[in-house]
């Protein structure tokens, strides 16, 4: 039981159970507030798993964005708030049921595989894997064009969102 | 700079000319005139070096001066272009420089530069004259100025540059760009006043006559071409090529090779040159503005169709052995002197002072052809030569009366009058005394007035070699047309100038201003001096006194030099007599005709030039429309050919129905219809139990299925 | 620009199709950047293939530029594409008169988008049939080139405008139908659709490995030499084909037109001369006397007709089939005598005259045009008497009439020399008769004119008949100053073809 | 590194299983968007995990980001979707979204 | 190693020792050094906060040309204590129909945000709390704590002028986050790291604020709408609702805020000094001379840190206390149609001469003049447009026009 395992399962127990409420609580906001919790949680896995930057880039664009999906949460369901009635629709039961089924093949599939418990290899001192990640992006034998298409995504994104949000005015 | 570069460069100033003015100088009158004048004075003064260059080489027939560049890439060989002065071309390009600067001078004057704007003038129009107010305020009506002034500098500019370039070229394929750039602007400028439908219906068949010649002239270039692989003048005319050319028969009339060719050429001739049967554009050419006519249709181009036959004349000679004329010389003879006398009884009965001398035009180039005919080589260039400049003085000079007459038309306001009219002139002569005198000359001069004028030694050359070679019956037909051509002169002369006015409008004629009487002037020396260049020796008194340099001269053209004629009575007499009778009875005849009706020459059959225009409009005219609307367009396209398609337009879409009908409605369409239907009941059915628009509902199913697929695919696997 | 020049085919190739889809996405009101859009980017293949022009060795044999990428391998077709001078002569027109042809359809106002991407589709495959040396990419630009026709005739031509277009289009297919079995025959039975290879391989093909139907080698060829002549002789189009031009040229739009004429004829006679010659030479001898009739056929009929017209605009159609009649003439003179001097001397003129129709047959259709928008009626004897009205307009229809009447000094009598030249001492008859058609040339071209310029001031048009504008002046002087320049200084031209010829034939 | 990969493997396939339930069964449209958040994180999870124990690729964080800006475009259009939707039909419950209905 | 030249693990060493001593293992050992560390670090923090009160305190009242707080301690001093005195015996409320718990979670969150920040604050070469690859960044992400917290009080605090409050915090935070990154951008294309270390160390020699003064006029602006002070201080608009997302809050809690806030501006003030100002460091290289070599003491530089520190603070305070609120509209409307794009435009124009000028002499002078340049053009932009803009004011009939087409 070393530090790192402690570290793990504490922030474990935080994904599991504020995801958990995520979707069990009948007040959105909270589900929102859980969210973050998970959010922030699994970013402290990332730095367990040694990358930081990816660490960072989940709390600023999640915690960030949730921010913002929490204002919609707020303005949109003050009705869904003022009635505390169930938040979840009547297949619920067979939803959870599959949720568990697919839980289950999941695990078995994976348990059948054979890196399944593998353990890391440190990472060879003076490798800066940000670097690597920079370069990597950008480098026209590597991912640039991903990365590219992806920022076109988020510009389309964008300029749809804006697009869709608004078009009922006027 | 050598005189090779000169020769290139003598066709370009009038084209630059045209080019300056139709794009930059077309709104400035004066500026226009000017350049195209330089122009043609730059051609002139090269042609004049060139020419006097000639004359200063001993034996110039033999060397020449001639260059040449590549144009044409033909397979592993090229075409090659350039240009040649040899003794003919020489003397050609002295009276064409003479005559084009002449009549391009004269034109400023004829379209009454200076003169105010017209006060309904339109381009496409005559100017109808305007009216001005002098100082006591009387209006005057007086000539306007030409609304299209400039663009006529532009047409003659490329006028010029056409004739030149058919001068100076050393092979026919450019002799016959300027041959058709010629025929271009001639149809550009008898259709000058396109407002008129005479003139416009007159440049098209202008255009389309010579263009029936030229056709010819193509295919006889194409097959010298293809029969001696090249087309240059010095190529073709040696021994070799001639000899095999002469000695190779076609299928045709058995005809050899050259004469073949020589025909097909000389068709075009024909067409130029207006000869019968190709005459008829050449009257109707007179619709055009005078200078044209002086120039296109006197001086130059139409003598570029005798000059074409002069340079075949190697050729159509190939097989000439001395006695017994070849069939196409004997043709190319009948021709011209069928024609000479032809035109000259219709010349007799034209009215028109243009005509008469369009009329006289035609017959005296058909001397020329006809000298060509019998082998007279140099009597034809001596003829050739003097009528140029002695056509081109009359065709001015008839041009400055009419010019005078307008002027009292406009004066009297009586526009009934037609200034081109003989019996409406009359007493000319104290009215406009300068263009009197040289229009005597010039008139003398055709007539063949003896001794003194060019026109006597060149038509007495001709006559005396048609004698001495015993062509008789082309002999007698040239004397008969040279007393008709006297007697038509004399009548000219006499209806227009003597006796007195018949009309108001002759009463206020004017004398014309020095642009135009100072070309006729000068035209007028050489009407009469250039005949003494070509007296031949033996001529009794005059012979001797002068050498006969034209002999000398022009002979050298050829391989061997043409022997000099014995000298003879018979001809000399013959054409005193037919000269100088022939202006006596026409002077007899018309010196008191008052009016038309005293006119006992009015001969229907004759005033109709024989009908021709008639014949032909009916026998090709007519029909070629009709073939072209009725057959070729109307019935043969859309009746034969479109009417066999639709046809089987129709019978596809019918099959297309049928089919449609008995066979895709019932059984395909039943068919699909069936499982449509099948498939749209069952979804009637199951569509509230499975679609109820619930996104998530959707989703759980497809999420469910995919589980259950996996499980199975796991499981099937392992 | 490296890329550019290792890949200058395709390039050329393409660009118009990328520049349509761009232009796809221009907004469809801004008229004005679409128009202009269209015309650089039409302008940009231009450029590219003077460059080409420029850096084309005329000296070298076979093909240049190549470029061959695997297309559709399992039945050995590849998209293969080069340029020889006589190749290179077409694209260099087709690229000269698409931003020409552009620049002259700006009046149009109604759907510019589609119009304009049509127009440059339309460039790709007009080029594409010129480039490509492999059958099944040349019938497949062939097909392509047709399409976006039929729809600028259909949708942005006048009156009578879908009987025109049909006809056009059945026509061609026709054609094409029996194009495409004899190149599927010749596929099958080679295994490749490589020309250069197949120039090799057919002519001198004694047996043929797998014949369909087992028929003899001899009818075989025979059947695919008639095949691939009626195709090409529809398009040309040869005498009895040619009724689908009147109705196509004279309802199609001015720019149609003007390329219709301009290129899409080419692509027939471009047909014959690098399919048919070198393909069929035997068979070629044996019909030259039939191929020569049907051009003299189309010489004279077609010159015929096109006097006997009241519609400006189908007088000058005609006038396309009477010129085209000679092309055809030059290549049946080629076929019988293959490889004598005349043979060249008729190839030459065949080529040039491809070249030379395409320049001044584009400029009369545009003039027609020009004089159609301002008056909205091509009838001749409602017309007459504009040239006091449109001085300019009326020198500048002259000139471009004499260049299609083959007035020396232009460029139409240079290839129309050449022509009779190299035709007359092999198909003496069939000459002289042509000559004929030459005469009736001068009639219908001097009817035009005097109908539309001459006669007494029209009353009825002063107003209507405005000057010609400078756009369209724009479009006519580069036609005049080749017309002009070839008329007077041919070398440079005919200097590439006379190689290609020599070493093709 | 003490950590097997296994303890992340099933981590992340808890989470995503707990988003995909979230997804289906939430009435919420905006709740519906949370459990995708749930399910993206738990891929993530996933592909760092096997970056850092996979061979030195960084194709794993690549993936990654890639994967967070796919999450930030989802986010916004999804939720202009739903504004716009509420606009209209002044609700967000998904089962009351049923225009697809038959 | 002696306590003055690296006294952070001189002492982290004493300390382990201390605890082997006491039989510990070393793990858990190093562990709670590291949380002894931190729980330094905090109080220095708050230290510094409790100072900051003072100081804004009296820089306030001297730029409205008052004495301020003099009463308690020497130059009032201790006039801190006496606030957090009453703050604390102050009654503690939780509105009714309140969320409890993101209610009294918020201040907490939002103290907490600012003191991550410290996290990464690098004192001195010798003294600071991480050194991590992508500090920079960290700055940012933390950040959105910030905002999260405003958010979860405006909320929770079930009031509408809290939430209105949050609402425009949230707008000003995250519009004004973009250029904030573009401008941390700049130092980090320049140096060539996100560690904020680096950063400081890169500017040993020359600061950047000569290779990018538009960088650090960018970074002003935007750390001033983050931090949501005047003239962005929407937020809290007393005129309008009365004090915002913290109108709620009473006590600590409030003093939580308010400490969060101060400590906050100093931050981003010591933020300035490290990124264009040669932070702890940037003596254009004297301390490499022997006889200035003490300049790279730990404690020297930790006092030069702070003064810079200091002296951005001060600007920060200067521009709120001499500038007015601007309209919320405004406010976003100048930072998506002017700051970012300007952010851009720098960003873009920085990489670039970085990659071209990098190695030659011309580096210095050329960045520093196309900024000069960029400057000028966005100022003649923008004459230009408010030109039109009072020209179209002018005309009578105009603004119908003008609203239909906006």
């Amino acid at each position: 039981m070393t530090p790192d395992q402690i570290i793990f399962l504490l922030c474990a127990a935080l994904i599991v159970g504020s995801a958990l409420m995520v979707v069990t609580t009948k007040n959105l906001v909270h589900a929102a507030l859980w969210l973050v919790a998970t959010l922030f949680g699994v970013a402290i896995l990332y730095g367990l798993l040694q990358a930081g930057f990816l660490a960072l880039v989940q709390v600023v664009v999640y915690i960030g964005a949730i921010a913002v999906l929490f204002i919609f949460a707020v303005m949109l369901t003050r009705r869904e708030m003022r009635d505390k009635g169930t938040q979840v629709n009547h297949n619920w039961g067979i939803s959870a049921l599959l949720a568990l089924l697919t839980f289950g093949g999941l695990a078995f599939i994976l348990s059948s595989w054979v890196g399944f418990s593998s353990t890391a290899k440190a990472i060879p001192a003076g490798t800066d894997t940000l670097m690597m990640l920079g370069k990597a992006l950008v480098s026209p034998d590597a991912y640039v064009l991903p990365f590219e298409v992806a920022s076109i995504l988020l510009l389309a994104a964008l300029v749809g969102a804006v697009y869709i949000a608004t078009s009922s005015k006027e | 700079m050598s005189t090779e570069t000169i020769i290139w460069l003598i066709p370009l100033p009038p084209l630059l000319a045209f080019f300056l003015i139709v794009l930059f100088t077309n709104k400035g009158k004066a500026l226009s005139h000017s350049i195209a004048i330089g122009a043609a004075a730059l051609s002139w003064l090269g042609s004049m070096v060139v020419f006097f260059r000639a004359v200063g080489v001993e034996h110039f027939g033999k060397e020449v001066f001639q260059s040449s560049i590549n144009w044409l890439p033909t397979g592993d060989t090229w075409l090659k272009i350039g240009v040649l002065i040899d003794p003919l071309s020489a003397i050609t390009l002295f009276f064409v420089a003479w005559t084009v600067l002449m009549i391009f001078i004269y034109s400023v004057g004829y379209h009454n530069y200076g003169q105010p704007k017209g006060d309904h003038d339109r381009p496409g129009l005559p100017p109808h004259g305007a009216t001005t107010v002098d100082e006591h305020g009387h209006k005057h009506t007086v000539p306007s100025i030409e609304p299209m002034y400039s663009r006529f500098f532009a047409f003659i500019g490329l006028f010029a540059f056409g004739m030149f370039t058919l001068v100076v070229s050393d092979n026919l394929l450019t002799m016959f760009v300027g041959w058709e750039i010629m025929g271009l602007c001639s149809y550009l400028l008898i259709g000058f006043w396109y407002g008129k439908p005479s003139a416009r219906n007159a440049a098209i068949k202008a255009f389309m006559t010579t263009r029936i010649g030229d056709v010819f002239m193509l295919l006889g270039i194409s097959f010298l071409y293809s029969a001696t692989g090249t087309l240059s003048y010095r190529e073709i005319f040696t021994e070799r090529v001639l000899s095999v050319l002469a000695s190779t028969a076609t299928p045709i009339l058995g005809l050899s090779a050259a004469g073949l060719i020589g025909l097909l050429l000389f068709i075009g001739t024909v067409g130029k040159s207006a000869q019968w049967p190709l005459h008829v554009w050449l009257p109707d050419a007179m619709e055009g503005p005078t200078p044209v006519s002086a120039m296109i249709h006197a001086a130059t181009m139409v003598s570029a169709g005798v000059y074409a036959v002069i340079r075949m004349f190697p050729l159509i000679t190939a097989d000439f052995t001395g006695h017994g004329l070849t069939t196409t010389m004997s043709i190319i003879a009948f021709i011209g002197a069928f024609t000479a006398l032809f035109a000259a009884t219709i010349a007799v009965a034209q009215n028109d002072i243009k005509r008469v001398l369009a009329y006289s035009t035609i017959s005296q180039l058909g001397f020329m052809i006809a000298a060509l005919g019998i082998g007279a080589y140099v009597a034809a260039i001596f003829h050739l030569v003097t009528h140029a400049f002695f056509k081109a003085l009359l065709f001015l000079g008839s041009g400055s009366v009419i010019h005078g007459m307008e002027h009292g038309v406009l004066h009297t306001g009586d526009h009934s009058i037609d200034p081109q009219n003989m019996f409406n002139m009359g007493g000319l002569r104290k009215k406009m005394p300068i263009t009197f005198w040289t229009f005597l000359i010039g008139g003398f001069a055709l007539s063949g007035f003896p001794v003194l004028t060019a026109g006597f030694w060149s038509k007495d050359e001709i006559l005396a070699d048609a004698f001495a070679n015993g062509h008789m019956a082309v002999f007698i037909t040239l004397a008969v047309a040279a007393f008709l051509t006297a007697f038509y002169t004399m009548r000219q002369i006499t209806l227009t100038f003597l006796g007195t006015p018949r009309t108001k409008s002759a009463e206020h004629a004017q004398e014309t201003p020095w642009t135009m009487t100072l070309p006729l002037v000068i035209l007028s020396v050489f009407a009469i001096g250039f005949g003494w260049v070509g007296i031949p020796e033996e001529f009794p008194l005059l012979g001797g006194l002068l050498p006969n340099w034209l002999h000398e001269f022009v002979g050298g053209t050829l391989a061997e030099h043409p022997e000099i004629l014995p000298f003879n009575i018979m001809p000399l007499l013959t054409s005193l007599i037919v000269a100088l009778g022939g202006l006596l009875v026409g002077w007899l005849v018309y010196r008191n005709v008052k009016s038309v009706e005293e006119d006992k020459l009015q001969i229907k059959v004759l005033m109709n030039k024989y009908y021709f225009d008639e014949i032909y409009d009916f026998l090709f005219v007519k029909p070629a429309y009709w073939f072209a609307e009725t057959f070729a367009y109307k019935f043969l396209d859309q009746t034969i050919i479109d009417g066999f398609l639709n046809s089987i337009g129709g019978v596809a879409q019918g099959v297309g129905r049928a089919f449609r009908k008995y066979f895709d409605a019932p059984v395909v369409n039943g068919f699909g219809d069936l499982v449509g239907e099948s498939a749209k009941r069952i979804g009637k059915t199951m569509a509230p139990i499975i679609q109820r628009g619930r996104i998530q509902f959707y989703m759980l199913a497809s999420l469910a299925v995919a589980i259950i697929v996996a499980v199975l695919y796991y499981f099937l696997l392992a | 620009m490296d890329f550019i020049s290792y890949h200058m085919l395709t390039t050329i190739l393409l660009f118009p199709v990328l520049a349509a889809v761009i232009i796809l996405f221009l907004p469809r009101d801004e008229i004005k950047v679409i128009r202009w859009a269209a015309f650089f980017a039409s302008l940009i293949p231009f450029a590219l293939s003077v460059w080409l022009w420029l850096r084309f060795d005329s000296n070298a044999a076979g093909f240049q530029f190549t470029e061959q990428y695997p297309w559709y391998q399992a039945i050995n077709s590849s998209f293969f594409v080069g340029v020889d001078g006589l190749s290179m002569t077409m694209v260099l027109l087709t690229t000269l008169l698409t931003p020409l042809a552009i620049l002259a359809s700006f009046k149009i106002t109604d759907r510019v988008k589609a119009f304009m991407m049509l127009f440059l589709m339309l460039e790709t495959g007009m080029l594409g049939v010129f480039l490509s040396l492999d059958l099944l990419i040349f019938f497949v630009f062939w097909e392509i080139g047709l399409v976006p026709m039929y729809f600028l005739i259909n949708q942005w031509g006048s009156a009578n405008r879908n009987y025109a277009s049909m006809k056009f289009m059945i026509y061609t297919m026709a054609g094409s139908l029996g194009l495409l079995l004899a190149i599927q025959m010749i596929g099958v039975s080679f295994g490749t659709y490589n020309l250069p290879e197949l120039f090799k391989l057919w002519p001198v093909a004694s047996e043929l490995k797998n014949i369909p139907l087992g028929l003899p080698i001899e009818t075989v060829k025979a059947v695919a030499f008639w095949a691939f002549v009626i195709a090409f002789a529809i398009k040309v189009p040869v005498w009895p084909f040619h009724t689908w031009l009147p109705d196509a040229h004279t309802e199609a739009p001015t720019a149609g037109s003007m390329i219709l004429a301009g290129v899409l004829l080419k692509l027939g006679a471009y047909g014959f001369l690098r399919l048919v010659l070198p393909l069929y030479p035997a068979q070629a001898q044996q019909y030259a006397g039939a191929l020569a009739f049907l051009a003299v056929m189309a010489i004279v009929f077609g010159a015929f007709a096109a006097y006997g017209q009241t519609d400006f605009k189908r007088l000058v159609a005609y006038s396309s089939i009477n010129h085209m009649g000679f092309v055809l003439l030059g290549i049946a003179a080629a076929a019988r005598a293959m490889g004598t001097m005349n043979a060249t001397f008729a190839l030459n003129g065949a080529i040039l005259q491809m070249f030379n129709h395409g320049l001044s047959a584009a400029g009369m259709f545009f003039l027609v045009g020009v004089v159609y928008e301002r008056t909205h009626t091509r009838n001749l004897d409602e017309l007459g008497g504009l040239f006091p009205l449109a001085p300019v307009y009326g020198g500048i229809l002259i000139f471009t009439s004499m260049a299609s009447l083959g007035l020396p000094g232009l460029n139409g009598f240079v290839s129309e020399f050449l022509v009779v030249r190299g035709s007359f001492p092999i198909l003496t008859v069939y000459t002289v008769i042509a000559m004929i058609g030459l005469l009736f040339t001068g009639a219908y071209i001097l009817k035009g004119i005097k109908k539309v310029l001459h006669g007494p001031l029209n009353e009825h048009w002063v107003g209507h008949m405005t000057e010609i504008n400078t756009r369209e002046i724009v479009v006519m002087v580069p036609l005049m100053a080749l017309i002009l320049v070839i008329g007077i200084w041919p070398a440079w031209i005919l200097e590439v073809i006379n190689k290609a010829v020599t070493m093709l034939f | 590194m003490s950590i097997p990969l296994s303890w992340y493997l099933i981590l992340s396939a808890a989470l995503f299983s707990i988003g995909l339930f979230g997804v289906l069964a939430r009435k919420n449209a905006v709740a519906i968007l949370l459990g995708i958040e749930l399910m993206l994180n738990a891929v993530n999870i996933n592909l760092v995990a096997f970056w850092r124990y996979g061979s030195g690729s960084i194709a794993g964080q690549v993936f990654a980001i890639i994967v967070f800006a796919v999450a930030a475009a989802e986010v916004a259009v999804g939720l202009a979707l739903i504004i716009s939707v509420y606009r209209r039909r002044t609700t967000v419950i998904a089962d009351e979204l049923d225009l697809l209905k038959w | 190693m002696t306590f003055w030249n690296d006294p952070i693990n001189y002492i982290a060493d004493w300390l382990r020792g201390v605890f082997m001593g006491w039989g510990i293992t070393a793990g858990p050992a190093n562990v709670i050094t590291a949380l002894i560390g931190i729980v330094v670090i905090i109080l220095f923090a708050l230290a510094i906060a409790i100072a900051l009160v003072w100081v804004e305190r009296k820089v306030v009242a001297r730029f409205q040309d008052r004495l301020g707080p003099n009463r308690i301690g020497p130059f009032g001093l201790f006039q801190p204590f006496a606030d957090i005195v009453k703050l604390i015996i102050k009654e503690d409320i939780t509105p009714a129909g309140a969320d409890k718990v993101v209610f009294n979670m918020a201040p907490v969150i939002s103290l907490a945000s600012v003191i991550l920040i410290w996290a990464i604050v690098p004192l001195a070469s010798k003294i600071y709390g991480a050194d991590i690859n992508v500090g920079v960044l960290y700055l940012v992400a933390v950040g959105s704590f910030g905002t999260l917290s405003v958010i979860m009080a405006g909320w929770a605090s079930n009031n509408k002028y809290a939430l209105i409050g949050a609402f425009r915090m949230v707008a000003t935070m995250i519009s004004y986050e973009i250029p904030m990154v573009v401008a941390l951008m700049i130092p980090t294309i320049i140096a060539g790291t996100m560690s904020v270390k680096g950063i400081t160390q890169a500017q040993s020699n020359l600061w950047f604020v000569f290779l990018s003064p538009l960088g650090l006029l960018l970074f002003i602006i935007s750390a001033i709408a983050e931090l949501g002070r005047s003239p962005f201080d929407l937020n809290e608009a007393e005129s309008e609702i009365v004090a915002g997302f913290h109108i709620e809050y009473t006590g600590m809690k409030f003093g939580l805020f308010y400490a969060g806030e101060l400590l906050h501006a100093f931050t981003f003030g010591g933020f300035m000094a490290v990124l264009f100002f040669g932070g702890y460091g940037g003596f254009f290289g004297l301390e490499k001379l022997s006889a200035f070599a003490w300049l790279s003491n730990p404690f020297i530089e930790l006092v030069v840190f702070l003064l810079k520190a200091l002296i951005g603070y001060w600007v920060i305070m200067w521009v709120k206390y001499s500038m007015p609120r601007i309209r919320i509209d405004h406010m976003l409307t100048f930072n998506w149609k002017f700051l970012t794009p300007l952010a851009f435009v720098l960003l873009m124009m920085t990489a670039l001469f970085d990659k071209l000028l990098a190695p030659t002499q011309f580096y210095v002078p050329g960045m520093f003049l196309s900024n000069i340049l960029l400057a000028w053009i966005v100022i003649e932009i923008l004459r230009k447009y408010s030109k039109r803009e009072r020209i179209e004011q002018e005309k009578p009939a105009e603004p119908v026009i003008q609203a239909a087409h906006h």
